[in-house]
């Protein structure tokens, strides 16, 4: 397993894009020097566990975590035609405390709207490991649980759980808007209750997920934790 | 006044010569004719300066036996004149040998007498 | 004594001599003339020195044994023995210069080179006018001999076109001469004098003939084609010999004759000389050939000298003084360039640079160069000083504003050789060799130039309090030049420190100079300090640092305005080196130095009005100038502003700082622009406020300050390099101050003094650190640096204090600035310039922190990767720089008070109250103290919070940020600080279209095309030189009856 | 020194005050801003949820310790202006540090956060940050212009700079306020205003959906949690500021919530409306019809 | 042509000037003090009787030097500037295959010259009697000279020779000028011999020793100026 991690079994030259390779720069003093991009302009540290505090207060900071869900603007399938309805009238996520946030940083859940690309998934792993903790996944549709009708593809992942933690799938071909509001309410459920620990789960079997991400990602050229 | 007597016209005929000279000297291409012409306005000048110098009904300035050495003041014209004019001749020569040398050189130069031949440096 | 006779004979011996004895050896000859010009030049030495000292008298030397008028006679006086002692040094020097020259042609040559020089003499001494004749004769043709050492075509053609010229010339003098003996009946000058023929018409006609032949021997614009193509043609040694030798004798003929001509001539002589100045001068700017060049400048300096004569009669008793001032400085500059031009044997301005080669010829040439134009220490600039200056005591305003424009147009050529060969490419250029006979003559000359400053100095009154102890000082360093750097810091520093202690009694109880003393001389030793970072040589940095410093500090202990000046031009030079030394600073430079030379020139002009007014030099004569004041306070305040870069007269700047080096550039802005600030604080303070030209000059004033705050911010915002970021940041921080102190209110100046304390302070430290990162990184453009802050943090850390203190947010002493600006506009009515100026301090955040962000923050650039922090020469410096800025920060009254109480006397109303340590006035009030206190502690609780909540942040590298699920490429394309301000540029870009650089282009084209088409009426056809001579005494003629 | 622990308690109240009705006031224009749009909108308390859950995410990221300056940098800007504007007129207690400066010290204090922001964000590396700043200074340039002119106006009109002495000219009833003694000043103030805010359309800053969130890209947890306090306080404050300076001040609490609402509300009211302007377009546009209000303003005192 | 007219007018305007000179003389009726004085004093002072003569040589002498010093220069200058390199020196000896002169002027010539050469060194020597002197008297030389060189185109003047009386004619006259300072009232004083009986042939003083140096320095001069001119331009 812990060769795995160490990026350099992964015949990953093939794949290291060009900016990311070794390159020799001369210095203004003139003095020649080596940069290795994936080391110096990446911070290669490993996640790690943050246990909740205090049972009372992590109770009420949870409520809080619940009744405001920052969702990261980020459509990776057919699924996400249906996120943008949320914030109409119709819908207005945004009673139940779901905003939409540009940058992966100030969010909180992740919507995995739909099947994943292998090159997606690259993507997505990225903007995941970028959200601070506590965070969570939504898994909309079948393809997330099994592949759904691209079950045999070459290019799709066929279970999300094997690449990230996933705290609720909502189920359908695709859900519409109401069963994603559903699957909102039950994610909040899952918070309040102190269950969705995706986070810490990502970072203890990191190993595990990074494994698995190497094994489906052949083209493997960032580091292996991005903060 | 009576300008039809002997210095006015010498000295006409010197200022004559001088503007005919520089007249000369202005249009003629040919160096060697500007070296006449610039003769000619030494040669004006040199007969205005003896004109100068003239008195009437006088005699040269020389105390031989024409002239009464205690009365030379009254009978004599000018010496002065004369003897400048002397001087003002060498070097008039002098010059213009000097030129006449200077035309042999630029002839060798570019065989042209041409004056507008000359005119490399300029600006 | 040596009888003066015996220059004749001693010359026109040896030279029958040397044609009997046709067989000795070339070079035995040659010596042989040389030596015989040594005993002549020995005669008149004696003589001028028995005579300068009152051991001998005025001698009359009779020929033939009788008196005149009835035989020739020579005189032997002051004046007749200095010349002679010119044309014979010259003839000694310019002899052994031509030495092999003269060797090589023959015995003909060296004695057609004995008997000009006996001729030159005797023209100086002969006081018969039909013998100065004779020997003008003897004197063009010799010239006429020797203009074909050079044996080509071009000097033979010219030599041909010189005879005729000559010829026509002497041809009307002989007229002039016989019309008038007939007038007088005497040959003899003194007696023509006494006839005074110049009341009828025909004596006044040959008069006006003698007069002209004269002048035109001086070879006057336009009728000089002939002089100025042997100029072009001749050995550079003999051209020497012409332009120092036979025009000092021929200038010396107009002196002897002028008194013959009757006093209505007069300025028509000037207008002559002024003509030829300017003509000439102009026509040199078009040129390219040096020999060209400088007969063009030659011609020049003669109309000047002429120009002199003209006006002999506004000039009084320093009408000598003058004249020997400039003539000596065109002597020995003139013959020293064109030596050194024979030396380096380039015919284009362009291939002069590899004098620079040699060190000490590229001294002697900027010797000489400075020299001609009059700058100090050279004798020129304190006979340009009494001229104007007598001048305006007789009303000759005209006159004074024609010979300042001309010298402004020779400085034009002259500094765009000069820096030519300072900077420009050099090395496909053939090495220089130099053989000992020429190297010593331009050597002995450069000397003297020296001496004769001195001596020059010694004569003007003003000039008395100059101290010269700094000069020695320089002096002492420029010779030991050779040594490291490090020692030369050391000795500087001691020196400056020791001067600081010897000035400070001066100045002590003047608070005004205080500040300028801390600025100018503290300033001079912060930098010094820094500047044990070079390691190596840095040939003639300190001499010329030193110099800017001298002068500095010569402003400050300054008396009267010649002193002003004197410290004034000294500091250009100084500033001139130290900008140049910048790798593309060439045309920088130069306008820099146009820009100070005009400025002084106007400067010079508006206290000679003041001096008209008041009669005597002193600093009051500033106050209440009587004699067209808006003039003369407006010209003297352009003076000053050329150096304070205010609107209209900026141009220069951002270019000449932006190349500088760290240090110099500290020099240069933060200090050197002080200078101007000092110098409109004196005229304002003699001004007032009262008058009515002084309301429209404040108002204007106030404008330019204003818009010169704008322009300077918002184009600052617009650059790449942060050097010239920095350099429009200080026009548009001295806009300020100039603002400020147009304001003329107790406020007002407050403001402006303080601004002037705190942007040295933050300026320096801007200018330190920013330099030292572009020596550090090789380049000064932003968008190759970024994210330095984890290289350099100690030089973040001062720049950011810098910045904030800059910007004037509070709690940093910049707020103080700000917050005096309001309360002065209000107070005062200034209402829309102070807008201006506002919104212009609010435009100065874009560029601070473009500054800050595309240097220190941002991405790291590979390159830098490895790089470390600045010389820690620059950091020690800059923060006690910051550390001056933090306690004024927390306790601004230490400033303030002594301000406010300082100006009090001048601002009686409208005065900060204080109350412990809060400040207020009419409308406002602020407590800097408490402000900073308040602010501390909530920021220190505010930290402590943050702390407290996000104890445990991953630190993560540069490229861990979001970028839309994916990362970034490379560090250049991540990094935004290209063209930062683009959509500011598209709004707001209009404001910084260069429309002043247009202008002065346009102006400049306009001189440089005149000149174009004024040089063309040389045709190179020795025809068309006779007829501009015969037209040019036809018109003239016409004037005069 | 009792009397300065009792500021400094009475301070902290008002501090807290001015927090929750900040925050009070941001939920009530985004509900307002629902409403219009035909949707429920948020609930009231959602700012407080999102401040705390802000606060108690468990990690962070820090690119430098200029990224974790300038959050500080800027709540202390907030904190700051806030400590020296006097909230209620009358009030010992309630006119905080307002005495140790003046207005100018208010409008120069703003740069305080604005240049600590602008450096911590710069430090992020990101360049829609930077982008962002560039566009925020940019434009805050021009939006001064009007702002200075009306406070030049109303100096000349009230001859003081003190905010205190400018509310005091203000008392006695409602024809005392600036809005009618100097209507040309309000005007250009008020339309100053919306730059300051910047809500549509010169929301360039944060510019949603352009460069995504601008400046604070980068921020998040507790980072975001300091920047969201201060942008709680600074609302207000800056209301209360224009409502010292124009309407009159406030004698008590209900008069300042009252009046530095309707303040907010008017540049929610105008973002509502139009549509986001180019930066240029926004430069150029406080450069023409504020420029003049404000130059008027001034004319008609000399 | 343009230029022509435009040149004639200047000279037009310019004969202005000598019109308005020419306005103002009258003639003179009287010498001038100057004149009046020679006519005077000359011959107990000087003692020559030709007073032009006396004023060229002792009253002006210095004048009279420049103008040797102006011959000894236009004679030097030419030198140098027709100095021929050894190539055309070599050409010009081989082009002597000119044209014989005529059998009338070689035989003129051969009677000619010596009285030419007689003839004018009477004129220097009786300079200070009668009209003429050194000045004429060279020029006199001289024009002998140029009929031999028409006579004989290819005759070849000795140079070293000619340099040589014209340099010790010169340091003569300077000489007898520092005597002047030595034994009489100054520089180029004739007084250094007894002044004689006015009007004879020995008298005046030193007059006819310098007139003798003159000519014989003149005559050489201008020889040498015609030797050179005439050595370098050869036709073909």
């Amino acid at each position: 397993m812990s060769d795995i991690n160490n990026n350099t079994n992964n015949k990953e030259d093939k794949f290291l894009a060009e900016e990311n390779k070794k390159r020799t720069v001369i210095g203004p003093d003139g003095i020649e020097f080596e940069i290795d991009p994936l080391k110096d302009y990446f911070c290669d540290q490993k996640p790690e566990v943050r246990d909740p505090k205090n049972k009372v207060v992590e109770k009420f900071i949870n409520w809080a975590r619940a009744e405001s869900l920052w969702v990261l603007g980020f459509g990776t399938g057919c699924g996400s035609i249906e996120i943008p309805p949320l914030l109409t009238p119709r819908f207005d996520a945004a009673r139940f405390g779901v905003q939409m946030r540009a940058t992966p940083r100030q969010s909180s859940v992740i919507i995995i709207s739909g099947y994943l690309a292998v090159k997606t998934l690259k993507r997505v792993i990225r903007s995941y490991e970028q959200m601070q903790s506590p965070k969570y996944v939504l898994a909309l549709g079948s393809c997330t649980i099994n592949g759904g009708m691209y079950y045999d593809s070459y290019n799709t992942i066929n279970r999300l759980d094997y690449y990230m933690p996933v705290d609720v799938y909502v189920a359908g071909c695709m859900p519409r808007p109401e069963a994603l509001l559903a699957g909102f309410n039950k994610l909040k459920e899952r918070i309040k209750a102190g269950r969705a620990e995706g986070a810490n789960e990502y970072a203890e079997k990191f190993d595990w997920y990074k494994a698995n991400q190497k094994k489906i990602i052949k083209d493997w050229n960032m580091p292996d934790y991005n903060w | 006044m009576d300008y039809f007597n002997i210095e006015y016209i010498s000295i006409v005929t010197g200022f004559l010569l001088i503007l005919l000279g520089l007249f000369a000297i202005l249009t003629q291409k040919n160096i060697i004719k500007i070296v006449i012409g610039f003769s000619l306005f030494d040669t004006g000048i040199h007969i205005v300066m003896v004109s100068i110098g003239y008195i009437r009904n006088r005699t040269a300035p020389i105390l031989d036996e024409t002239v009464n050495i205690k009365d030379a003041a009254n009978q004599i014209v000018d010496p002065v004149p004369q003897a400048l004019v002397l001087t003002a001749i060498i070097i008039g020569l002098g010059v213009t040998a000097l030129m006449l040398a200077y035309v042999l050189k630029l002839h060798k130069e570019k065989k042209s007498l041409e004056i507008q031949n000359f005119s490399d440096l300029k600006w | 004594m040596v009888s003066p006779i015996h220059i004749i004979t001693i010359s026109l011996g040896i030279a029958f001599a040397l044609g009997i004895f046709g067989n000795l050896p070339k070079k035995i000859s040659a010596i042989i003339m040389l030596i015989a010009i040594g005993a002549i030049t020995f005669i008149s030495a004696q003589w001028a020195y028995a005579l300068y000292f009152g051991n001998a008298e005025t001698t009359q030397i009779f020929t033939a044994g009788f008196k005149p008028p009835y035989s020739i006679n020579l005189q032997m006086g002051i004046y007749e023995a200095f010349f002679s002692l010119l044309i014979n040094i010259i003839g000694l020097l310019g002899g052994i210069y031509l030495f092999n020259t003269l060797v090589k042609q023959g015995k003909n040559a060296i004695i057609v080179f004995l008997i000009l020089i006996m001729g030159l003499n005797v023209i100086v001494l002969t006081q018969d006018i039909f013998n100065l004749f004779v020997f003008l004769e003897v004197q063009s043709i010799a010239t006429a001999g020797l203009i074909v050492l050079h044996k080509n075509k071009d000097s033979i053609s010219s030599g041909f076109k010189y005879m005729l010229a000559t010829g026509i010339i002497a041809g009307l003098l002989l007229i002039g001469i016989i019309f008038s003996y007939y007038f007088t009946g005497s040959l003899n000058i003194a007696d023509i004098i006494n006839a005074n023929i110049g009341l009828s018409k025909g004596g006044a006609v040959a008069v006006f003939l003698i007069l002209i032949a004269i002048v035109l021997e001086l070879k006057p614009f336009p009728a000089n084609g002939w002089a100025i193509d042997v100029y072009q043609s001749v050995k550079p040694g003999f051209a020497a010999i012409i332009s120092a030798g036979s025009a000092s004798a021929a200038f010396f003929v107009l002196y002897k004759i002028l008194p013959i001509v009757p006093e209505n001539f007069y300025n028509v002589i000037s207008a002559l000389g002024i003509i030829t100045f300017i003509g000439s001068n102009l026509i040199g700017i078009k040129q390219t050939n040096t020999n060209r060049l400088l007969g063009y400048s030659s011609i020049g300096q003669m109309g000047l000298l002429i120009t002199i004569l003209g006006l002999s009669p506004y000039l009084g008793d320093k009408l000598t003084f003058i004249a020997f001032a400039i003539l000596i400085s065109h002597y020995l500059a003139k013959a020293g360039l064109f030596w050194l031009s024979g030396i380096v044997k380039q015919q284009n301005i362009k291939n002069w640079s590899n004098l620079r080669k040699k060190p000490v010829l590229m001294v002697l040439f900027g010797t000489f160069i400075f020299t001609l134009l009059g700058f100090p220490p050279f004798p020129s600039f304190f006979g340009k000083w009494e001229l104007i200056m007598q001048l305006s005591a007789s009303g000759q305003f005209i006159w004074m504003a024609l010979i300042l424009v001309g010298s402004f147009i020779e400085g034009i050529y002259l500094f765009r050789w000069f820096s030519n060969s300072l900077k420009s490419e050099n090395s496909k250029l053939p090495e220089i060799k130099i053989s000992l006979n020429k190297f010593i003559p331009p050597v002995i000359f450069g000397v003297a130039t020296y001496g004769f400053g001195y001596f020059a100095g010694t004569f003007v009154e003003a000039a008395g309090a100059i101290n010269y102890i700094p000069l020695l000082f320089i002096a002492f360093i420029a010779l030991i030049d050779f040594l490291p750097a490090w020692t030369k810091n050391t000795i500087s520093i001691a020196g400056v420190i020791a001067y600081i202690f010897y000035l400070y009694p001066s100045v002590e109880g003047d608070l005004l100079r205080q500040i300028f003393l801390g600025i100018f001389l503290g300033g001079a030793v912060i930098t010094l300090f820094s500047g044990y970072y070079y390691k190596g040589k840095r040939l003639g940095f300190y001499p010329m640092a030193l110099a800017m410093f001298a002068g500095l500090a010569m402003l400050i202990t300054a008396t009267n305005l010649f002193e002003i000046l004197y410290g004034w031009e000294l500091m250009t030079i100084g500033s001139y080196f130290l900008l140049i030394r910048g790798k593309k600073s060439l045309p920088h430079g130069y306008s820099y130095m146009m820009f100070s030379l005009g400025g002084s020139y106007t400067m010079m002009f508006g206290f000679a009005l003041a001096f008209a007014g008041f009669g005597n030099l002193d600093l009051q004569a500033l106050s209440g100038i009587t004699v067209y004041p808006t003039l003369a306070y407006s010209l003297i305040l352009i003076g000053f502003m050329t150096k304070t870069a205010s609107f209209g007269l900026h141009i220069w700047l951002p270019g000449a700082h932006g190349e500088a080096v760290a240090d110099i550039h500290f020099m240069a802005s933060a200090i050197l622009l002080k200078a101007g600030v000092f110098g409109i604080i004196l005229v304002l303070l003699g001004m007032g406020a009262e008058a009515i030209y002084a309301k429209n000059i404040l108002f204007v004033l106030g404008w330019i300050g204003a818009i010169s705050a704008l322009i300077g911010n918002v184009a600052a915002s617009f650059q790449e390099s942060a050097k010239r970021l920095l350099a429009w940041s200080s026009i548009g921080q001295l806009g300020y101050i100039v603002f400020g102190l147009a304001m003329m209110s107790h406020l007002g100046w407050t403001a402006g003094l303080f601004y002037t304390i705190t942007h040295f302070l933050y300026k320096g430290v801007l200018f330190l650190i920013i330099g030292g990162i572009a020596l550090k990184l090789g380049t000064p453009l932003m968008y190759k640096m970024g994210g330095l802050i984890k290289k350099m943090p100690f030089s973040f850390i001062a720049v950011l204090i810098a910045i904030i203190t800059l910007a004037g947010v509070p709690p940093l002493v910049g707020f103080a600035g700000k917050w005096l600006f309001y309360n002065a506009i209000i107070s005062e009515g200034f209402y829309f310039q102070g807008v201006v100026v506002l919104f212009s301090g609010i435009v100065a955040f874009l560029y601070l922190f473009r500054l800050i962000h595309t240097i220190f923050l941002g991405q790291l650039k590979d390159e830098h990767r490895n790089v470390k922090e600045i010389s820690v020469w620059l950091l020690i410096p800059v923060y006690l720089l910051l550390f001056a800025i933090m306690i004024i920060s927390a306790k601004p009254e230490f400033i303030l008070k002594p301000l406010g109480n300082y100006l009090i006397s001048y601002f009686p109303t409208g005065a900060l109250t204080w109350n412990e340590t809060m400040v207020s006035t009419a409308l406002g009030h602020w407590d800097g103290y408490w402000i900073m206190m308040i602010v501390g502690v909530m920021f220190v609780i505010l930290l402590a919070w943050l702390i407290i909540t996000n104890a445990k942040a991953q630190k993560v590298k540069q490229f861990n940020m979001v970028y839309a699920a994916e990362r970034p490429f490379r560090p250049e394309t991540t990094h935004m600080a290209h063209n930062m301000f683009a959509g500011y540029n598209k709004a707001l870009g209009f404001l910084i279209a260069p429309y002043v650089t247009n202008f002065w282009n346009w102006i400049s084209n306009f001189v440089y095309d005149t000149a174009g088409f004024v040089r063309r009426i040389y045709s190179g056809n020795g025809q068309t030189y006779v007829l501009h001579i015969v037209a040019y005494i036809m018109v003239i003629y016409f004037i005069i009856f | 020194m009792d009397n300065i622990i009792l500021k400094l308690l009475f301070t902290l109240l008002g501090l807290f005050i001015v927090l929750n009705w900040g925050l009070l006031m941001s939920a009530i224009m985004q509900k307002i801003v629902a409403r219009v749009a035909g949707r429920h909108g948020i609930p009231f308390y959602q700012p407080w949820i999102d401040l705390i859950k802000l606060y108690t995410k468990r990690t962070a990221i820090t690119h430098g310790i200029m990224f974790y300056l300038g959050p500080v940098f800027r709540l202390g800007g907030g904190v700051g202006m806030f400590l020296f504007i006097p909230l209620i007129y009358g009030s010992e207690y309630f006119t905080n540090f307002s005495w140790s400066g003046d207005l100018i010290l208010i409008l120069y204090f703003q740069f305080f956060g604005m240049l600590g922001m602008a450096l911590g964000a710069g430090e992020g590396g990101h360049p829609n940050s930077v982008i962002g700043i560039s566009r925020g200074l940019a434009q805050f340039t021009t939006v001064e212009v009007p702002m200075t002119l009306a406070v030049i106006s109303i100096a000349v009109q009230y001859q003081t700079l003190s905010i205190t002495e400018i509310v005091a000219a203000q008392q006695g009833g409602i024809l005392n306020w600036t809005l009618f003694t100097n209507p040309l000043a309000t005007a250009a103030a008020m339309l100053s205003l919306l730059g300051a805010f910047r809500h549509a359309p010169f929301n360039l800053v944060k510019a949603p959906n352009e460069i995504p969130i601008g400046p604070p890209t980068e921020y998040h947890s507790s980072f975001l949690g300091v920047l969201r306090t201060n942008n709680a306080i600074l609302h207000v404050i800056e209301a209360v500021l224009f409502m010292n300076l124009f309407f009159g001040g406030a004698t008590n609490w209900f008069e300042l919530i009252l009046k530095s609402f309707l303040i907010y509300f008017w540049s929610v009211f105008v973002g509502v409306v139009f549509p986001r302007f180019r930066i240029e377009q926004s430069v150029a546009w406080f450069l023409k019809v504020p420029l003049v209000i404000g130059i008027l303003a001034i004319i008609i005192f000399i | 042509m343009l230029k022509k007219g435009l040149i004639l007018i200047i000279l037009i305007a310019f004969a202005a000037i000598f019109l308005s000179l020419i306005s103002s003389f009258n003639g003179n009726t009287e010498l001038s003090d100057l004149g009046s004085y020679y006519a005077k004093n000359a011959p107990s002072e000087v003692g020559a009787a030709n007073l032009v003569t006396a004023v060229v040589v002792t009253y002006r002498g210095l004048d009279t030097l420049g103008e040797v010093v102006i011959l000894f220069l236009a004679a030097a200058i030419i030198g140098l500037l027709l100095k021929l390199s050894k190539d055309e020196k070599d050409e010009n000896s081989r082009m002597e295959n000119v044209r014989a002169t005529s059998e009338i002027l070689q035989t003129a010539t051969k009677i000619l010259v010596p009285v030419i050469f007689l003839f004018g060194a009477y004129i220097f020597i009786n300079g200070h009697l009668t009209p003429g002197g050194g000045f004429q008297g060279g020029a006199v030389i001289a024009s002998g000279l140029v009929l031999l060189f028409m006579a004989n185109p290819n005759m070849k003047i000795n140079h070293r020779l000619i340099s040589f009386i014209e340099s010790i004619s010169g340091l003569s006259f300077v000489f007898i000028g520092i005597l002047g300072i030595l034994l009489a009232g100054g520089f180029l004083d004739n007084k250094i011999f007894e002044l004689g009986t006015f009007g004879k042939l020995l008298s005046a003083g030193a007059i006819p020793l310098i007139y003798i140096f003159i000519g014989l320095k003149v005559g050489s001069e201008l020889s040498s100026i015609v030797g050179t001119l005439n050595e370098t331009q050869k036709e073909k």
